[in-house]
């Protein structure tokens, strides 16, 4: 089973930044490094770019005591931030954007909540236990907690959520996130066991018990995704199908409330005044605004309208000073992905050739210059080694920029091919990854003297163009779930078209094995040896650059936390000064 | 006194694409009290432009450089436009060629009439106007007045609809009704109506009509006076007895020779060789000496100057000259 | 006046007369397109409309040639230059000369716009006049389908046209030609059935001139006039399309420009550098204006009614 | 002339148009009438009494609803074979009423006139070509000189002469001039008559004149034909019909004409016609003139008259004449 | 009257069918699906199948086509793929007011300028007001709106800072949309105006009305004007619903949440209900304005009106 999702789903979180850290790009190195759970979720391409991008903005400077003690008296302000997209639903069985996450997550609760420093904290519930062989838990709800319309939360919410993502009526498509964790997860999915055989159970009011298939350390961290959050029956039944379709629809159980939504105008909070930590929830008001145009955002954010932008490359250039700047780099490498069985690109030296080719510094400082790097190897800066040194570090660069040797390689593919390959780039057609295949084009011009045609297609058609193995090489990228390098490595095991129809039997070994291994420091070589191989012997993709990016934030805002995974973005820490 | 309208050495210059037109050059006549002048002339020889001077309704493009126009004694060529518009459709009306476009075609007819009384007669209250519209269109002979009131235009036959602009034109008793080819578009029966309905009306209201038309028939129905233009100048003029009894200038003559009798039987008809002149660069002698069977060599270099004979007749034409005697007897034995 | 009593006697002779002369016409002859050409002429702003789109046309052609640089070749040390002896338009985004892309994007909207014309002309013209010529039942309904497609909303169908058809230069051109030609064929339709029952037509029919002369002779040479006017302002209209189409990130692709690829781009870095939208943004208002005046001059030149 | 053959027979010929649903413009309804060789037939009516409609119905421009046209032997309301309808082209030809539209602005006179000499192949090469057209032109009182310029350059009295000049060049016996003088002035209406009557005399031709003025007509005609809504109402010749009308219509038109004499216009008494012409569409039956004739009788309404011959040569359609 | 309002419902109905017949198999052409690609093609087999039963996507197109137009026929033009859960009808009548809105705005700016400049400009014919009247009819349709769009923005939002530019919200957001929207209708109105009242100053009637006495004025408003008005109307439908319909550069520009940009978001995420919602609401819209436009023309003049009835 490919559970590519909840990559989406972190990456889109990561990508957000981290608020909370300040923005040099050094910074970046550390800050992400917070998921050491193993997810066996399959990381994949993400294609929608642009898409995350979050900010925050205040409009007046309420003065607002610093909260060391967590006690406001009363919450005021405003902050205002903005979305490039709209936001497409409010039904957490339906959502899979980044959008729908940033308001589910702030309306509502799970069991447990990241914290200022992405850890999960207790939030409806208290804790839990865990019994020996790992696979069971019983987490104990807090008292006294209410939906916003004062009915309580109880265990039973849970199990009714929990069962409607599990079920045939989730349409996000995440439902294998309970599934493939939960005892007979998949069997109810596909209608074979009733509910009540589903591992998840409400003991009574306070208790919930969870069944696991597998031992999943990092399963508490799962618990504050949306898909986790509990779900009145009674309510959403009685609502139908318009549950979720107006603010008045629905009931929530987080720091704030929805006072108004239109997917496309964005949506106002207002302070939860029945949430259990409401003293601790500083910030009265929270708007979410759709602005499309990066301009326009920027435009209202110098008019006092937003109070965090992010910029493009050439707005860097002009802001790079200002002391509202800020960036960040990102666990998500973009990479060129060759077809091993497309024409031309079948011969390794051809592929050699087109990654000696590239000056990756010029692409991330010039042409990017928001914070991107310039990427070395598959898996991104940053990313854990051997407890002293980051991988990246101990393999070093795998896609150095060498013209000669690209040359070099391209006599010899070409002499061994017989001809010239004639090539096409595939692409998704937003503009970022357009300026990125437009500088490649041009170094293989320059640097091999050959025309490359970019075909630019939307995301959709251009998977679907991967799907059926009718590419020869495209722009593709992909973030990490967690801080391993497996969540890179094991993609290139399954030999899908969308991967190349890359097959290796010493990697797929290398990779099986690693996974098996318990020693650290031997599961690390077979690791590192992969990378090796993916990338300096079989040249199957050539990494690009590690994205970042950079805004500008009002000095007067604290606290506003973005996770590096998970639901983005937290209102329930933010201060204005 | 007596005379109503008086135009003396009126030119008129009209700027287009193709350079100056001299449209008018040096026109006069004069109109007696009740008495119907009719302007004759073919397409071109100035006698529309003519009468839209003495209204003052040229086009934009054109101008009058020279000359006077005066309504019973009072010069109008200096008025101001604010002071034109309270003689125009009061003390001077006009009517047009084309019944069908000369109606707003958006306009009841109603509206249309009542729009004249509006800036004339402020003295009428509304109801007066309509019942004063209802009375006219009467007068002008359409049965069932009240509903034409209310209609468009286009629910008019041409006919109707020229007894309509007859009714707009009269409706202030104007002391000069001009008259521009007012049949021209009509058929022969209808013709005959209009001509009539023109006679018995300028009975009744005692007003004074310049007609301009280049049917001869016409003029001989309506005209006590005609003026006869050619090439933006008169060349004669008389009592209706004299012009088609005894015409003095060839291209009247030429005119009279060209239209076939109906009561008589010609062989062949006269006719008239060539094409009238450019007036962007008019001749400068005579404006007929290019066509006429005549042309001495004065009427190439010089203008003639009228001569007259008897009452009220005169004509402008070199042959008249006692020195184009030889040329005269030539001509006798000719013909 | 001038006393007339001096006149010397021998003016009263008869004078001669030819009578030729009384048909001279003494105008030069002029065809119909030398006297709209004179009528052209003395409208001045479609002189300089004339002119500058020439200028246009020749920098669209030759000007990538006369520049030293070329519109795809990148300078990553030249990246967002402002206009200066060297890039007298600037640099964009990868270093590339902004004169020399402006002039090829200018070279492809141009290439566009009239291969989009060609094609409205080629299918207007025939419809039209197979329509009118045709006349009873194939007319009507081809009238019918006419109606049909100017109900059709054409941005519609391009947008869709365009993401189901490969990208490329030949898909904007027929994406724009599919409902484009509706209105030259309309006006070809008009104009022929004007045409048919002038006194000019139904005199050749009398004297036994075959259909193929009077379509040849009489009928195409009185409705170039209204071809030429139509195609003056389809021209605009398709480099306008084109550059909406880029706009919307559904043109050309990279490296390859065009006015609306240029403008687009220009627009994402409008802020900080207004010049990548300005001069792009001139040359297509300059290509527009100068066409729309054109258009309007031909019009007043070409009109029947203007000539006496 | 009577015991001529006739050039022209017109046996009870129809032209319908339809309108509409339902609606029917009878432009012209049950015509007859004869032309015979050498005369000049005048046609008069006033606007829309379809004579203009018959004149083009004869040329086969339009194609008869119904009745038969007779030309030379030949039965112009059958479908003729094209070689057929292509050789009539030469013996029957048309002059215009509007000098601006009869001729193609973008021809130059010398190809205007040439149009039939090329159809035909009348000339053996340029030159003859050529020759034909200045021979043509100077019969119209033009010059070589005007054979290279176009028509916009020309008077509207020139550019008739073009027009007839073309319509000559096939030498046609038969010539329906479709009121060739009406958007003329005056001095130049008489121009265009006599050249008509002068090619007439040297050429032989038949004229089926086509015109609005009565004293035009009677003028140029010998016999003279009356329409009037699509009918026929009196046929004679000329001297007859303006001295001695039988019909109230023509007795109507010919009281309403100004006449160029000021005496006999003060002293004449008018027939004056109330109201105005009926719409041609959807007439009932009866008499077509009832609606405003003088001399309305009962049958007028119900029976429409037929054209009868009262005396020799005279034919009228009015009940009372119909004794 | 009524038979022809009859025939033009008829036509309007035919038209949509081939519209809609068109716009259905050229959509099923578009690549993908309109689910997420990545989440869809990493479901199990089982669960896609799930999915594509849910809207009956696994029937063949012919099927599918039938059952859509079947549907359509009771009203129902089914469920968004991309706002998960919300009805076509929600979202394009949640996305449709900023549209009119802004559309309106500029209809009714473009006709209060363009019809006052050009009246203005013809009256005082070759006059200065006349010039510049020109200058700008020929920038308004010469210039691209989303050139306009972006300037305006640029420094009436940003360098002047006088209107908020950034999202949608308060009337204030709409202005400037409509001002860079009315620009091509204003000088659209502007010249057509002009050209239809120097046509107009020159019929025989105007001569007639200041044959009666009327002052300029009074000619210039009960005549000129009222004659050249109405043909307006004729080149009124295909503006209205260019402006009404929303323009994708500018919505997208100004942030505008309009239909024009929801169009090309549907297509962009293959939301084939939407698609087809979109292009029937468009074409309908279209369609029925232009008609309505046709009908106005003859109510309005009289010439027309009595045409039905006029051989009676």
């Amino acid at each position: 089973m490919k559970k590519l999702s909840l990559f989406i789903l972190i990456i889109s979180i990561v990508l957000i930044g981290l608020t909370g850290c300040s923005g040099s790009k050094e910074s970046t190195t550390t800050a992400p490094a917070t998921v050491s759970t193993e997810s066996v979720s399959e990381p994949t391409v993400e294609a929608t770019a642009e898409t995350e991008k979050e900010t925050v903005a205040t409009e007046e400077n309420v003065p607002t005591e610093p909260v060391t003690s967590g006690v406001p008296e009363t919450a005021s302000g405003t902050i205002t931030v903005y979305d490039t997209n709209e936001i497409r639903t409010l039904v957490q069985w339906a959502a899979s954007d980044t959008q729908s996450f940033t308001v589910l997550n702030n309306v509502f609760e799970g069991l447990y909540r990241l914290g200022i420093d992405h850890q999960p904290e207790p939030a409806l519930a208290t804790g839990y236990t865990v019994s020996d062989d790992k696979l069971t838990y019983t987490f104990t709800l807090r008292d006294g907690i209410q939906w916003s319309n004062g009915t309580p939360i109880t265990a039973k919410d849970f199990v009714f959520a929990w069962l409607k993502q599990m079920g045939p009526d989730a349409t996000n498509g995440y439902s294998f996130i309970m599934n493939d964790y939960i005892v007979n997860g998949t069997e109810y999915n596909e209608g074979k066991v009733k509910a009540e055989e589903v591992g998840v159970k409400a003991i009574d009011d306070k208790t919930l018990e969870v069944d696991l298939k597998t031992p999943t350390p990092y399963f508490i961290r799962l618990t504050t995704l949306s898909m986790y959050f509990p779900l009145n029956e009674e309510f959403v039944t009685s609502q139908g199908d318009q549950y979720g379709v107006k603010a008045e629809n629905m009931i929530y159980s987080g720091p704030y409330v929805i006072t108004s939504y239109d997917p496309v105008v964005g949506t106002t909070l207002e302070k939860n005044e029945k949430y259990w930590d409401a003293a601790n929830v500083a910030v009265k008001n929270v708007n979410i605004k759709i602005i499309k145009d990066q301009s326009a955002a920027l435009n209202a954010y110098k008019a006092g309208e937003l109070s965090k932008v992010l910029l493009s490359s050439t707005d860097v250039a002009v802001y790079k000073n200002d002391p509202e700047f800020h960036s960040q780099s990102e666990f998500r490498t973009t990479y060129l992905q060759f077809n091993t069985t497309a024409k031309g690109l079948d011969n390794v030296n051809i592929r050699k050739a087109l990654g000696y080719s590239i000056d990756r510094s010029i692409l991330a400082d010039t042409i990017l210059a928001d914070g991107s790097a310039a990427a070395e190897g598959l898996v991104s800066f940053g990313v854990a080694g051997d407890g002293t040194s980051t991988f990246r570090e101990l393999n070093g660069n795998l896609s150095p920029f060498d013209p000669e040797k690209a040359k070099e390689y391209w006599a010899k593919g070409v002499e061994e091919l017989g001809e010239a390959p004639q090539l096409t780039l595939l692409i998704a057609d937003d503009s970022v990854t357009k300026t990125v295949a437009t500088f490649v084009q041009s170094q293989f011009k320059d640097n091999l003297g050959i025309d490359v045609a970019i075909d630019s297609k939307t995301s959709k058609a251009r998977n679907e163009l991967m799907d059926n193995n009718n590419y020869q090489f495209a722009i593709t990228a992909w973030g990490a779930d967690y801080d391993d390098a497996m969540t890179y490595l094991d993609l290139w095991t399954n030999g899908t078209p969308y991967r190349g129809n890359y097959s290796n039997e010493t990697y797929n070994k290398l990779i099986a094995d690693a996974k098996k291994e318990t020693d650290e420091a031997k599961r690390l070589t077979m690791m590192l040896d992969a990378e090796k191989i993916l990338l300096d012997t079989d040249a199957v993709i050539s990494p690009l650059y590690y994205r970042g990016f950079a805004y500008l934030q009002k000095s007067n805002i604290e606290n506003l936390v973005t996770h590096p995974f998970g639901n983005p973005i937290e209102f329930k820490y933010a201060r204005i000064k | 006194m007596g005379k109503i309208l008086q135009v003396e050495n009126l030119h008129v210059e009209i700027k287009t694409e193709l350079g100056r037109i001299q449209a008018v050059r040096g026109v006069s006549f004069d109109l007696d009290k009740k008495e119907t002048v009719a302007i004759v002339g073919e397409s071109g020889s100035g006698k529309t432009i003519t009468v839209k001077s003495v209204m003052q309704l040229l086009p934009s493009t054109g101008s009058i450089t020279e000359g006077s126009v005066r309504l019973e004694g009072k010069e109008l060529t200096t008025l101001s436009e604010k002071e034109m518009l309270k003689i125009r459709g009061s003390d001077i009306s006009m009517i047009f060629q084309d019944p069908m476009t000369s109606l707003n075609p958006t306009m009841t007819i109603g509206n249309q009439i009542i729009e004249v009384l509006k800036n004339h007669r402020k003295d009428l209250s509304r109801d007066e106007m309509k019942r004063r519209a209802i009375e006219i269109i009467d007068l002008v002979g359409i049965s069932n007045p009240e509903t034409r009131f209310k209609q468009y235009p286009h629910q008019l036959s041409g006919g109707m609809r020229q007894r309509i602009i007859i009714a707009i034109a009269l409706a202030c008793d104007p002391k000069v009704l001009i008259a521009d080819e007012p049949t021209t578009a009509l058929d022969v029966t209808i013709q005959a109506q209009i001509l009539d309905l023109m006679k018995e009306l300028q009975e009744k209201i005692n007003t004074s009509i310049i007609i301009i038309t280049h049917n001869l028939g016409v003029v001989a129905n309506i005209a006590d006076r005609v003026y006869v233009m050619y090439g933006g100048k008169i060349v004669e003029n008389g009592s209706v007895e004299d012009i088609f009894y005894h015409p003095q200038h060839p291209y009247t003559k030429g005119l009279l020779a060209a239209v076939p009798k109906l009561h008589e039987k010609t062989d062949k008809l006269f006719t008239i060789l060539g094409t009238p002149p450019d007036l962007t660069d008019p001749p400068k002698g005579c404006p007929f000496a290019a066509r006429c069977s005549y042309t001495l060599k004065v009427c190439r270099q010089y203008p003639p100057s009228f001569t007259p004979f008897g009452n009220h007749h005169e004509s402008a034409c070199w042959l008249h000259d006692p020195r184009a005697k030889r040329m005269i007897n030539e001509v006798r034995n000719a013909g | 006046m001038e006393n007339y009593q001096d006149l010397p006697l021998d003016l009263f002779e008869k004078a001669e007369v030819n009578l030729d002369e009384k048909e001279h016409i003494a105008k030069p002859s002029l065809t119909a397109f030398q006297d709209g050409w004179i009528r052209l002429k003395k409208n001045k702003a479609a002189v300089v409309s004339l002119f500058i789109l020439i200028l246009i046309f020749l920098f669209a052609v030759f000007g990538p040639i006369f520049s030293s640089y070329d519109y795809a070749k990148t300078d990553y040390h030249h990246t967002f230059q402002l206009p200066s002896r060297e890039h007298i338009f600037g640099t964009d985004q990868f270093g590339r000369d902004q004169f020399a892309r402006i002039w090829y994007g200018t070279r492809i909207s141009l290439l566009i716009a009239f291969a989009a014309a060609c094609l409205d002309i080629f299918v207007g013209v025939t419809y039209g006049a197979v329509s009118a010529l045709a006349g009873g039942k194939v007319d009507a309904v081809m009238q019918r389908i006419i109606e049909i497609l100017v109900g059709i909303p054409s941005l519609i169908i391009i947008i869709l046209l365009m993401m189901v058809m490969p990208a490329g230069i030949g898909t904007i051109i027929i994406a724009m030609s599919i409902t484009g030609w509706v209105n030259m064929a309309r006006l070809v339709r008009a104009q022929i059935l004007k045409l048919k029952s002038q006194e000019f037509v139904l005199a050749a029919r009398i004297l036994g001139t075959n259909s193929r002369k009077i379509i040849l002779k009489h009928l195409i040479p009185n409705t170039m006039g209204v071809i030429v006017i139509n195609t003056m302002f389809t021209i605009p209209s398709a480099i306008f399309t084109e550059a909406f189409l880029s706009f919307i990130g559904i043109g050309l692709s990279e490296p390859r420009a065009s006015l609306g690829v240029l403008i687009n781009n220009g627009y994402q870095v409008l802020h900080n550098f207004p010049h990548l939208l300005i001069y792009p943004a001139i040359v297509i208002v300059l290509i527009m204006v100068c066409f729309s005046i054109l258009g309007d001059g031909l019009r007043d030149a070409l009109d029947p009614r203007m000539r006496k | 002339m009577p015991d001529k053959q006739p050039l022209v027979s017109v046996n009870n010929l129809k032209k319908y148009f339809n309108v509409g649903k339902n609606l029917t413009l009878k432009a012209v309804d049950d015509v007859t009438f004869d032309i015979y060789p050498g005369e000049t037939l005048g046609l008069v009516g006033e606007s829309g009494c379809g004579k203009s409609t018959l004149g083009r119905t004869l040329i086969r421009l339009y194609h008869a609803t119904d009745g038969e046209i007779w030309y030379d032997g030949m039965n112009l309301t059958k479908d003729l074979t094209s070689r057929e309808s292509f050789q009539f082209t030469r013996r029957a030809q048309m002059i215009f009423q509007d000098p601006y539209a009869s001729l193609n602005q973008r021809m130059k006179v010398m190809d205007i006139i040439a149009e039939g000499i090329d159809a035909h192949h009348l000339a053996a090469d340029k030159k003859e070509r050529e020759e034909m057209v200045v021979e043509l032109l100077q019969t119209v009182g033009l010059q070589r000189e005007h054979a290279n310029r176009y028509p916009h350059e020309f008077s509207g009295g020139q550019r008739q002469r073009i027009g007839i000049a073309r319509a000559l060049a096939v030498n046609p016996d038969f010539v329906i001039a479709d009121e060739p003088i009406s958007a003329l002035d005056v001095s130049i209406q008489a121009q265009i008559v006599n050249l008509l009557q002068d090619l007439q005399e040297k050429r032989g031709l038949t004229y089926l004149f086509i015109a609005h003025d009565l004293s035009m007509i009677k003028h140029i005609s010998d016999r003279v034909g009356v329409m009037y809504l699509g009918s026929l109402v009196e046929l004679t010749t000329a001297d007859e019909l303006f001295t001695n009308s039988l019909h109230p219509y023509t007795q109507a038109l010919l009281s309403a004409i100004p006449l160029a004499d000021p005496n006999l216009e003060k002293s004449r008494k008018r027939i004056v016609l109330q109201g105005s012409l009926p719409s041609p569409i959807n007439l009932g039956s009866g008499c077509r003139f009832a609606s405003r004739c003088p001399q309305m009788m009962e049958i007028c309404k119900e029976v429409s008259p037929e054209l009868i011959e009262v005396s020799p040569a005279h034919f009228v359609a009015c009940h009372l004449a119909d004794r | 009257m009524g038979k022809y309002i009859l025939k033009r419902i008829l036509y309007l109905f035919i038209t949509l069918l081939i519209i809609i017949t068109a716009t259905f198999f050229l959509m099923k052409r578009l690549p993908g699906t309109p689910f997420d690609s990545e989440r869809f093609s990493q479901m199990p087999p089982q669960q896609q199948k799930q999915l594509l039963e849910k809207y009956g996507l696994d029937q063949p197109v012919s099927v599918q086509y039938l059952k859509y137009l079947n549907n359509l026929v009771h009203g129902d033009l089914g469920v968004s793929f991309f706002y998960t859960g919300r009805t076509v009808k929600d979202v394009i009548f949640g996305r449709i007011w900023p549209s009119v809105l802004i559309g309106l705005q500029a209809v009714l700016l473009g006709l209060a300028v363009g019809l006052t400049l050009g009246i203005i400009a013809a009256w005082k014919h070759n006059s200065g007001i006349d010039y510049f009247t020109m200058v700008l009819a020929v920038l308004g349709v010469s210039v691209p709106n989303f050139v306009v769009a972006a300037l305006l923005q640029y420094y009436v939002g940003l360098k002047w800072g006088i209107l908020p530019v950034a999202f949608w919200g308060t009337w204030a957001h709409s202005v400037l949309p409509s001002i860079a929207l009315s620009f091509g209708a204003t000088a659209m109105f502007a010249r057509f105006i002009r050209t239809e009242m120097l046509d107009v100053l020159e019929q025989d009637y105007i001569i007639t009305a200041r044959a009666k006495g009327l002052n300029q004025f009074q000619v210039l408003m009960a005549h000129a004007v009222r004659n050249s008005i109405i043909p307006v109307v004729t080149i009124l439908g295909p503006i209205v619903v260019n402006l009404l319909t929303g323009s994708l550069a500018v919505e997208s520009i100004f942030s505008v949440p309009g239909i024009g940009s929801l169009f090309v978001e549907s297509i962009k995420s293959n939301d084939y209900a939407t698609i087809m919602g979109l292009t029937i609401f468009y074409s309908a819209f279209y369609i029925l304005v232009v008609m309505i436009v046709d009908i106005l023309y003859s109510v309005i003049d009289p010439r027309i009106r009595i045409q039905g009835n006029k051989d009676e």
